[in-house]
């Protein structure tokens, strides 16, 4: 392509970032159903910029190469955020307009909380990533709290920020030893730099320690986990949905970048981190879980158990390492599509879903969704033949491939802890009888049932085509 | 003789006091608020001092960037607690226990 | 002809099995009785066959399992022993089944009854004819089915409940032995099929075998394992508990099963491995120590027993006593022979039992029985019959068969013969004793049931006696005619390799030691007699006098609740210990329960965490930053 | 041999048979039309693999009717299935009993007909799927996947206390599954190769096959179940329904089995010679202890339950026996216990379907009122004793045979459990069967009716038929276990 | 040299007790004010370090606009401070260990030798004199390589925006806003509409 200045809108954060501001305005001055048309256009804006990603060819715009990097991988992952942006956006319309939240701004700040998250993929220096990171969280503290008359919206939204914010600054200061000792920003750079040595000074390990634990923050995973099931449960169902989906494709695309490029030669340092924080997600997102009562909480534990699994794969550090890494964030987006799809249509008595024990005689009053949520969550507890299964059979393929043996037996023994909890929601639908007829109305648009219809789809039959995605996921470069 | 060494002791000790705020206050949210912007100014010190030694002049690009980015923060963190302030009529860190579990 | 002999009560027993409520049960009656009349025509054919000395015949009719080199047919082996185990089988059997339609008259299930006892016949005719150790397995348990089957048969009756499993279970136990053995046989010989085993005996005569790290002597060792099946089958001593029990069935199933044919199972293998036993020295002093010691063990028993079934029951104990220790000093031909007459005497026995009881509605109590002479002649005399044969009256059946195994023990070189002879010749006293204690206590002396029985006792129908009539036909002359080919004569002609022969040639006892071992039992006679001829009271007195003695064989020795207390109780308790305390509390308490426990008590202690305070959460961040820190510090 | 994909067919005809199921609209009374629905879908697949067996070539030890397509493109893992001498009767195993099951809830199962029917279908493919894989991954989805209809089975149509059974069920036979997991991985990671052929003829190193080693055995042991990994068992069995406890004693149990004999016999000899005196001790304890079990209980499902666990412990040494009566006892017993233990379970249903209670004591004198119902009781019982002429006896006395070479307190271990068998069976049979009938609410008890016979009959004729002529069954597995012995001699003589 | 020194212990030190001060202070109106000072002394500091503009837009920016906001929000919203203030010792000897701990950590990383092999000469640390103006440096820098980092910031400050907006906006209905297209295309035959008006009855 050439380089003509029109073509910079064909960059594809340079487009949705223009398109951003075209949704704004168009929200702004749109009267009536300002929310459904705003939510509309976002959804076709993020359509087109996936198309864009997709035909991307290298550009390189007045340094943006430097800032940004380009692969196959940060396609593979942007193109994942977007269908997971547009997912949550469209299975949670119908939400906002339930609860009458009906914010134009929303679908904008997702749509800036998006285009954040492609930058995250992307960055290739530290300020941007910096830069990208602060423009996703703060698009969702915002989210978080924007439930403005609910006490638990805001408090979501204080501790969603004040622990988003600490953990900026604890990466931030470990950017800053990373820069002060090797004196470049960029990743190419750095890992230049660091390629000349044989192991780490001291100040760089503590900037990587720094920064690990800013990014674990992001990613949820243990000890830095303890904001994730109170803001999931405290955030609005269908916000709770997209912080469910998207960010944590971004986040654990970044942390296999950040591992993987500047401290490409350094696995014995960081790997050590990631498999501490790999193994403590893993047992305490399943057994943190199983004392849950309400549903959204579950699944944020549930999110903590997978960002562990994911980091054994970033703890085998090779090629099948992010292959399992792609698979398993596909088919982790995949099952929370499914997952929140249904939860956001479920009305209990008038009031949207939210304890696991309301699920009581859902088998019987509407035998389809209860079928949907068991495989779903058989799938989230990775029994074949659904595609949760792949996901952590590809991880431990990789694990092993790094003859990580112990990891991966201790990987196996929590997925079994937190199958309890997943079967318990199965047995809540199926095994206990429900006293009284409870009504529970699955009222679900037509989109959203597209997308539910879909999600479940892959998840079942993914078995009976898997080269499809895996061609895909072997193919990536970091 | 003050080295970089000086200024980098100087950025951790801020840095440490910006952390403890965060947690050794039980009462007020504002303070944590702040306590994050001394965060932020301790990487800034870092920044510029590391800057200042290598003679790059990216490390004073980041901290204009950080400040902008504390800025923003700092105006998002107080809309936030502007309407926990509003629900609750508190910003005591002591109620803010909802969500728990 | 074989073959046909065998597969029809098979085929009788199907009838009545499948078929079994088509017709009038008159029908089944007497088909099955006419096929073991047929059958027996057939072993008579075939048993003359052998007289006149047919040779061996094997006739294979499928194969049954291959595994390896573990190769086993289903055949059927024509030989003498066989012919004449036939005999016994087929003639007591149809007996038996002629004699249970009239005895069986007021039972409901007469149908399942007959198809029982046909089908008792089948696994038993299986027994005796097979080929090979598993086969003969497969009859041997069979019989044991048919005899849980058939002792539990009037199944609302707890004891008989009772009694069944016990039989079955103490045959296990044999056939534990037994089953351990088979393997052991293949083990070694690499073939299970007795012809095969025979001709290799001589190269493991020597050898030894690895057991629970210790060495045997092979063939000793397999013999004793053997042998462990026979007694438990054969009711020896150790084993015997169940055989009085199974007393509880109807009194037709006692004289076929546990009198006549089934409990001389273990006889029977014996003498079909006699080629094997021969070298195994060791076993057969135990085998002639366990004979000797059942056969007085039993016979002191029976002194004392008033229920008139139970008498005769540890008279049979007694009798197999005799057998196995012929069998031990290497009599087998003696051994064979007083099972046929035995055979033939005991059902005799057993059955005019049964017919007594009859006429007295099912009262089996001799105390309360007496004076039926009078009522039922033609039983009495039987009875008489059958327990003169039984005390070696001498030209009745046991008087020959009995005679030889005493002199074949007087003779034999074994180490333990010569007591087993003393112990044979105090048995024939008490048998004495007992026999005539029985029949006094019956039909003579005066009446001591209650008037109304005692009036209408009457006589059996013809179908009843018609049986008693035959056997005792058989009890009389089985012994003149048979001696010679069995023990006599012509035994080398006529067993030619069925069995192994190892005395050359016959020998009566001296004639000081005849006179004495005839003069047993006349005392025998004599003190019964004495005691029970006019009335009980010295009975009585003598009961009291001898206490300790008396209650010892009143109550079996206490084996019974030796065997409940050491055995029964304890695996109870060591059952309810494994379940509750191994089971639930330790596997289950400590696996998945304990586990499951564990995660979900720290679930709730991690919620606890999770405390909702801001400042906790990032306490646990800064913790965890400078865990890792530290952790790098000082890596 | 026939050249369209038989096995595949046979495979997926209950999923299809499912499917057709899930577009039937419930009928609230009777559901008549899923039932025959599913009954003919699950007859045709028997009949299907009826053809499997007749056309099966005796004289080939590897497999047949193998099909092969290359599944994931990254790595080798092939949808290979196939059929040799060792899976072919698990497959007609399973087959047999799923139109049993079927039939024998026919009246039973009131709630949920359509998904009870459709687990059922989709748990017979998943069976019939998991014998004929012949890719160890394959297998181990199969294997799986076979958790998902049985805690829906235990747990929607169970006992009182079927959320515990069931996620016990699921929990514990998980852990032990995924640990197989990383074994296959590792398999995996060293040869690159699924396919179970070629891992058969593959040598690992001796410490690699010692942690694979325990890693399928911890799947296997909790499956087969092993003492001390069996009391799931008796749960799962007793608050199953009856057709779930039968499908869980007639099949699922012999997947622990099946998976020993291919995977650690197969694949890890030298391994399976250091670890066989473990799995002897434990066969040997588990016969006698839970034998002494069985005989305490009260519940007459758990008195079978307990059984089963010492049946097993007779299969476990006759597998490691690794001796061709061995290993044949121990595939006798299998398809024997799969049919014994399944047809007692049914006849445990047929009494609970009419009284509600599986409780002993209750029970008693019914053979003044079912006559018929104990004598095909008798026959089974029978048959778990391991009377000879049943189809008990072959496997239990084929192994003895086999463990006399190998070692004698194994032998007396193992003949142990025939004395205590008759025990506790007996002891069973006379109190529910046998005596008068205390208890009033027997007094009017029915026999069993037409359909019971159906189902009752057939099994008692394979029993029967087991027992007297094995041959039938030995001889196709014959070769196929012969290769896996003589594969096993040679990596050991090495 | 001398002067240098001091200057910085000067202004670290006073940096330092501020920060304390900021967290400790009982008045969240004086924690702003600490804060305040310590922002003016931290960019005393970047002075010495030869960071002119950024001290000058910290002291701009940050006490000018970010700092007043938060007097402003500390002022609105009305607080009973004392009461704020009890629990603070509560944690505060785990709070301190940890700090300690992470102090020292931080310390043994920049203040031993072990630490780096960037500087292990001891240059001091002095204000560079370079031909380009710092201020114009950054100017060259950010609008050309780091152009689109700027752009970002304004997103984010976008974002700010837009957040802080929506969620303290409230938009009270009723409120009647002057619209100037309408009025000025209103129809005079519709401004006015006559009605006849029974007696008795309202319109």
């Amino acid at each position: 392509m050439l380089n003509n200045i029109y073509n910079i809108f064909f960059i594809p954060e340079i487009f949705l970032a223009c398109s951003s501001f075209v949704c704004l305005l168009f929200g702004l001055f749109l009267k009536k159903n300002a929310f459904r048309q705003t939510s509309n256009l976002a959804v076709f804006v993020l359509l087109l910029t996936i198309l864009l990603v997709y035909y991307d060819s290298e550009s390189n715009f007045a340094n943006y190469k430097s800032l940004f990097s380009h692969s196959s991988f940060i396609n593979f992952f942007k193109i994942l955020a977007l269908l997971g942006s547009i997912t949550s956006i469209i299975i949670s319309k119908d939400y906002f307009l339930g609860i009458k939240l009906k914010n134009f701004e929303i679908p904008i700040l997702f749509l800036f909380s998006t285009l954040g998250m492609m930058l995250m993929i992307a960055s290739n220096n530290l300020m941007s990533m910096y830069l990208a990171i602060e423009l996703q969280s703060l698009s969702l503290y915002v989210a978080a709290a924007i439930k403005r008359d609910s006490i638990s919206s805001a408090e979501s939204g204080v501790k969603y920020f004040i622990l988003g914010a600490l953990s900026s600054g604890i990466l931030l200061y470990g950017f800053s030893l990373i820069y002060g000792f090797t004196g470049s920003m960029n990743f190419d750079d750095i890992s230049f730099y660091l390629s000349k040595y044989d192991n780490l000074n001291l100040g760089l390990i503590f900037g990587l320690v720094f920064v690990m634990v800013g990014l674990a923050f992001k990613v949820s995973a243990v000890p830095f986990h303890m904001w994730t099931p109170d803001v999931y449960e405290g955030a609005p169902n269908s916000i709770t949905g997209f912080f469910a989906i998207v960010p944590k494709i971004a986040a654990v695309a970044l942390i296999y970048r950040f591992c993987l490029v500047p401290f490409e030669n350094f696995y014995t340092e960081w790997s050590q981190i990631i498999l501490f924080l790999s193994i403590a997600s893993m047992f305490l997102g399943a057994i943190a879980a199983i004392a849950q009562s309400n549903i959204k909480r579950l699944l944020a534990y549930s999110s903590i158990g997978h960002i562990g699994y994911i980091l054994i794969a970033l703890v085998a550090a090779n090629d099948d390492g992010i292959k399992a890494a792609s698979i398993y964030m596909f088919s982790y987006m995949i099952m929370n599509v499914a997952i929140f799809a249904i939860l956001l249509s479920l009305k209990v008595k008038n009031e949207y879903l939210i304890n696991i024990s309301d699920l009581k005689g859902l088998s019987k009053s509407n035998p389809i969704v209860s079928l949907s949520i068991s495989i779903i969550m058989l799938s989230m507890a990775g029994i074949p033949p659904f595609i949760g299964f792949f996901g952590k059979f590809y991880v431990f393929i990789a694990a092993i491939e790094q003859e990580l043996y112990v990891l991966s037996v201790l990987g196996v023994l929590a997925s079994v802890i937190s199958a309890f909890y997943y079967l318990r929601i199965i047995k809540i639908m199926y095994f206990d009888e429900s006293k009284s007829e409870v009504i529970i109305n699955f009222q679900i648009s037509f989109q959203s049932k597209i997308i539910l219809s879909l999600s479940l789809f892959l998840i079942i039959c993914f078995i009976f085509y898997p080269s499809l995605l895996i061609n895909i996921s072997a193919s990536l470069t970091i | 003789m003050i080295t970089l060494e000086h200024y980098l002791f100087l950025g951790a000790i801020i840095f440490t006091l910006g952390v403890l705020g965060i947690f050794l206050n039980k009462k007020n949210l504002i303070i944590i608020l702040m306590s994050i912007e001394l965060i932020l100014l301790s990487v800034n010190i870092n920044f510029i001092s590391f800057s200042a030694y290598i003679n790059d002049i990216s490390g004073q690009i980041f901290a204009m960037l950080t400040l902008t980015v504390a800025a923003a923060e700092a105006a998002i963190g107080l809309a936030i607690l502007v309407v926990f302030f509003r629900n609750l009529g508190s910003i005591e860190v002591n109620k803010i226990n909802q969500l728990k579990g | 002809m074989a073959t046909s002999i065998i597969f029809l009560p098979l085929l009788g027993f199907l009838f009545c099995f499948l078929l079994g409520k088509k017709f009038n049960y008159k029908v089944y009656q007497i088909s099955t009785t006419s096929i073991l009349f047929l059958c027996t025509l057939f072993s008579w054919i075939i048993f003359i066959q052998f007289i006149n000395n047919k040779e061996t015949e094997i006739i294979f009719i499928l194969n049954w399992i291959t595994s390896g080199n573990f190769i086993v047919d289903w055949s059927i082996r024509l030989d003498t022993l066989t012919a004449v185990m036939f005999i016994v089988v087929t003639t007591v059997s149809a007996c038996v089944h002629l004699y249970s339609i009239g005895y069986m008259e007021e039972d409901p299930s007469k149908i399942r009854f007959m198809g029982y006892l046909s089908l008792f016949t089948f696994f038993m005719l299986v027994l005796v004819s097979s080929n090979n150790l598993l086969q003969m397995f497969f009859g041997w348990e069979g019989v044991g089915l048919a005899s849980y089957l058939l002792i539990g048969f009037w199944h609302h009756k707890d004891s008989a409940n009772k009694a069944a499993i016990k039989a079955f279970v103490v045959n296990r136990v044999g056939d534990f032995g037994y089953a351990i053995g088979i393997a052991g046989i293949f083990y070694i010989f690499g073939t299970i099929s007795f012809d095969s085993i025979f001709s290799q005996v001589d190269r493991f005569s020597e050898h030894q075998i690895q057991f629970l790290s210790f060495s045997f002597p092979t063939l000793d060792f397999l013999c004793f394992l053997l042998f462990i099946g026979a007694m438990g089958k054969s009711a020896q001593l150790g084993l015997h508990t169940w055989l009085p029990d199974a007393m509880e069935g109807p009194t037709p199933v006692s004289a076929l099963i546990h009198a006549a044919t089934m409990v001389t199972a273990g006889v029977f293998l014996v003498a079909r491995m006699s080629p094997l036993y021969e070298f195994a020295t060791f076993t057969n002093l135990f085998i002639t120590f366990i004979g000797a010691a059942t056969a007085i063990f039993a016979a002191s028993i029976a002194l004392t027993q008033n229920d008139i079934k139970r008498v005769i029951a540890y008279s049979t104990c007694s009798q197999l006593g005799y057998m196995f220790f012929a069998a031990g000093v290497g009599a087998y031909n003696a051994s064979i022979f007083h099972l046929t007459t035995h055979a033939f005497f005991k059902a005799l026995l057993f059955l005019s039992a049964g017919s007594v009881i009859h006429a007295m509605h099912h009262e089996q109590d001799m105390r309360k029985m007496g004076g039926l002479f009078k009522k039922i002649p033609f039983t009495a005399s039987m009875m008489w019959i059958g327990s003169l044969a039984i005390i070696g009256f001498p030209y009745l059946s046991g008087y020959y068969s009995k005679e030889s195994i005493l002199e074949n023990a007087f003779y034999a070189s074994n180490g333990i013969a010569y007591f087993a002879y003393l112990v044979g010749i105090l048995t024939a006293l008490l048998t004495a004793f007992y026999s005539w204690r029985l029949l006094f206590l019956t039909f003579h002396g005066e009446n001591r049931s209650n008037n109304k029985t005692y009036d209408h006792a009457h006589e059996s129908p013809l179908v009843m006696t018609a049986p008693l009539f035959i056997l005792a036909i058989g009890s009389i002359f089985s012994g003149i005619f048979f001696a010679d080919h069995f023990i006599g004569y012509y035994k080398k002609e006529f067993w030619d390799n069925a069995i192994l022969l190892t005395e050359s040639s016959h020998k009566y006892l001296p004639l000081t030691q005849s006179l004495i071992s005839k003069s047993a039992v006349a005392v025998g006679i004599l003190v019964c007699v004495l005691i029970y001829s006019n009335n009980l009271n010295r009975a009585k007195n003598l009961s009291y006098n001898l206490d300790p003695l008396y209650s010892l064989s009143k109550n079996k020795w206490y084996v019974d609740e030796l065997y409940h207390k050491v055995f029964v109780l304890t695996f109870f308790k060591l059952a309810n210990f494994f379940w509750k305390r191994g089971d639930e509390k330790t596997i289950d308490g400590l696996g998945p329960n304990g586990v499951s426990w564990i995660i979900s008590k720290s679930s709730s202690y991690v919620s606890l965490f999770q405390s909702g305070y801001l400042f906790h959460y990032a306490f646990a961040m800064l913790g965890g930053l400078v865990i890792i820190l530290t952790w790098f510090l000082y890596y | 041999m026939i050249d369209w994909p038989l096995v595949s067919v046979i495979i997926f005809l209950p999923l299809i048979g499912a499917l057709i199921i899930l577009f039937i609209k419930e009928d609230e009374l009777t559901s008549i039309n899923i039932k025959w629905a599913a009954l003919l879908t699950t007859l045709g697949t028997f009949i299907l693999s009826l053809i499997l067996w007749l056309q099966f070539d005796y004289s080939n030890p590897s497999y047949q009717y193998e099909e092969k397509f290359r599944w994931f493109d990254d790595f080798n893992f092939f949808y290979h299935v196939g059929v040799d001498g060792i899976s072919l009767f698990m497959i007609l195993l399973s087959t047999f009993l799923t139109p049993l099951c079927i039939l024998a809830s026919w009246n039973n199962i009131k709630k949920r007909v359509k998904e009870y029917m459709l687990s059922f279908l989709f748990l017979e493919t998943v069976m019939i799927g998991m014998f004929a894989s012949i890719d160890i991954l394959l297998f181990y989805i199969f294997f799986e996947a076979v958790l998902i209809p049985m805690y829906l089975i235990i747990g929607i149509w169970g006992g009182n206390r079927r959320i515990y059974a069931s996620f016990k069920f699921f929990l514990y036979t998980l852990l032990g599954s995924v640990l197989m997991l990383i074994a296959i991985i590792v398999m995996y990671r060293n040869t690159s190769s699924m396919s179970i052929e070629f891992l058969q003829g593959n040598y690992f190193s001796y410490n690699t096959q010692l942690f694979l080693w325990l890693a399928f055995f911890a799947s296997f042991a909790v499956k087969i179940p092993m003492w001390p990994f069996h009391t799931w068992l008796p749960d799962a069995h007793v608050e199953a329904p009856t057709a779930g406890s039968v499908i869980l004693a007639g099949v699922l149990l012999k997947m622990g089995g099946y998976g020993f004999i291919r995977f650690s016999l197969g694949m890890l000899p030298e391994a399976t010679e250091f670890f066989i005196p473990l799995i002897m001790t434990l066969s040997i304890v588990a016969i006698v202890y839970t034998s002494l079990v069985a005989l305490a209980q009260t519940d007459i499902k758990k008195l079978i339950a307990y059984s089963s666990v010492a049946h097993m412990g007779i299969v476990t040494i006759g597998i490691f026996l690794v001796n061709q009566q061995g290993l044949e006892g121990a595939m006798m017993q299998m398809i024997s216990h799969g049919l014994v233990s399944a047809a007692l379970f049914l006849c445990v249903g047929v009494i609970y379907d009419r009284m509600h209670t599986r409780e002993i004591e209750f029970y008693g004198g019914l053979v003044q009122r079912m006559p018929l119902y104990a004598t095909v009781f008798m026959i089974f019982m029978l048959g778990s004793v391991g009377l000879p002429g049943t189809s008990g006896f072959i496997g239990e006395f084929l192994v003895i045979v086999g463990a006399f070479k190998f070692s004698s307190y194994v032998v007396i271990g193992a003949a142990f459990g025939i004395i205590l068998s008759a025990v506790y069976m007996l002891y069973l049979y006379k109190r529910i069967i046998f005596g008068t009938i205390t208890n009033n609410k027997l007094a009017d008890i029915l026999d069993i009716n037409t359909r019971e016979k159906i189902i009752l009959i057939p099994l008692a004729i394979s029993v029967i038929l087991l027992g007297i002529f094995p041959n039938l069954f030995l001889d196709p597995m014959r070769l196929s276990l012969e290769l896996i012995i003589t594969n096993y001699e040679i990596a050991n003589a090495k | 040299m001398v002067l240098y020194s001091l200057t910085f212990y000067l202004f670290s030190s006073v940096a330092v007790l501020s920060a304390l001060m900021v967290i400790s202070a009982k008045n969240p109106v004086h924690s702003v004010l600490f804060l305040i000072l310590s922002f003016v002394n931290a960019s005393g500091l970047f002075v010495l370090l030869g960071a002119e503009f950024l001290a000058m837009i910290l002291v701009v920016v940050y006490v000018g606009a970010v700092a007043v906001l938060f007097l402003f929000v500390v002022m609105m919203l009305d607080i009973n401070f004392v009461k704020l203030r009890e629990g603070f010792l509560q944690y505060l000897p785990f709070g301190a260990l940890l700090g300690i701990v992470l102090v020292i950590e931080l310390g043994i990383l920049f203040l031993t030798d072990r630490s780096s092999n960037i500087y292990n000469n001891q240059t001091p640390l002095q204000p560079i004199v370079n031909e380009v103006e710092n201020t114009k440096m950054i100017g060259q820098i950010l609008y050309t390589e780091y152009f689109y980092l700027f752009q970002i910031c304004g997103i984010i400050l976008l974002v700010a925006m837009i957040g802080s907006i929506t969620l303290t906006l409230r938009d009270k209905g009723g409120v009647k806003r002057q619209n100037i297209d309408s009025q000025n295309t209103v129809d005079a035959s519709k401004a006015i509409e006559k009605k006849k008006i029974k007696i008795g009855e309202g319109i």
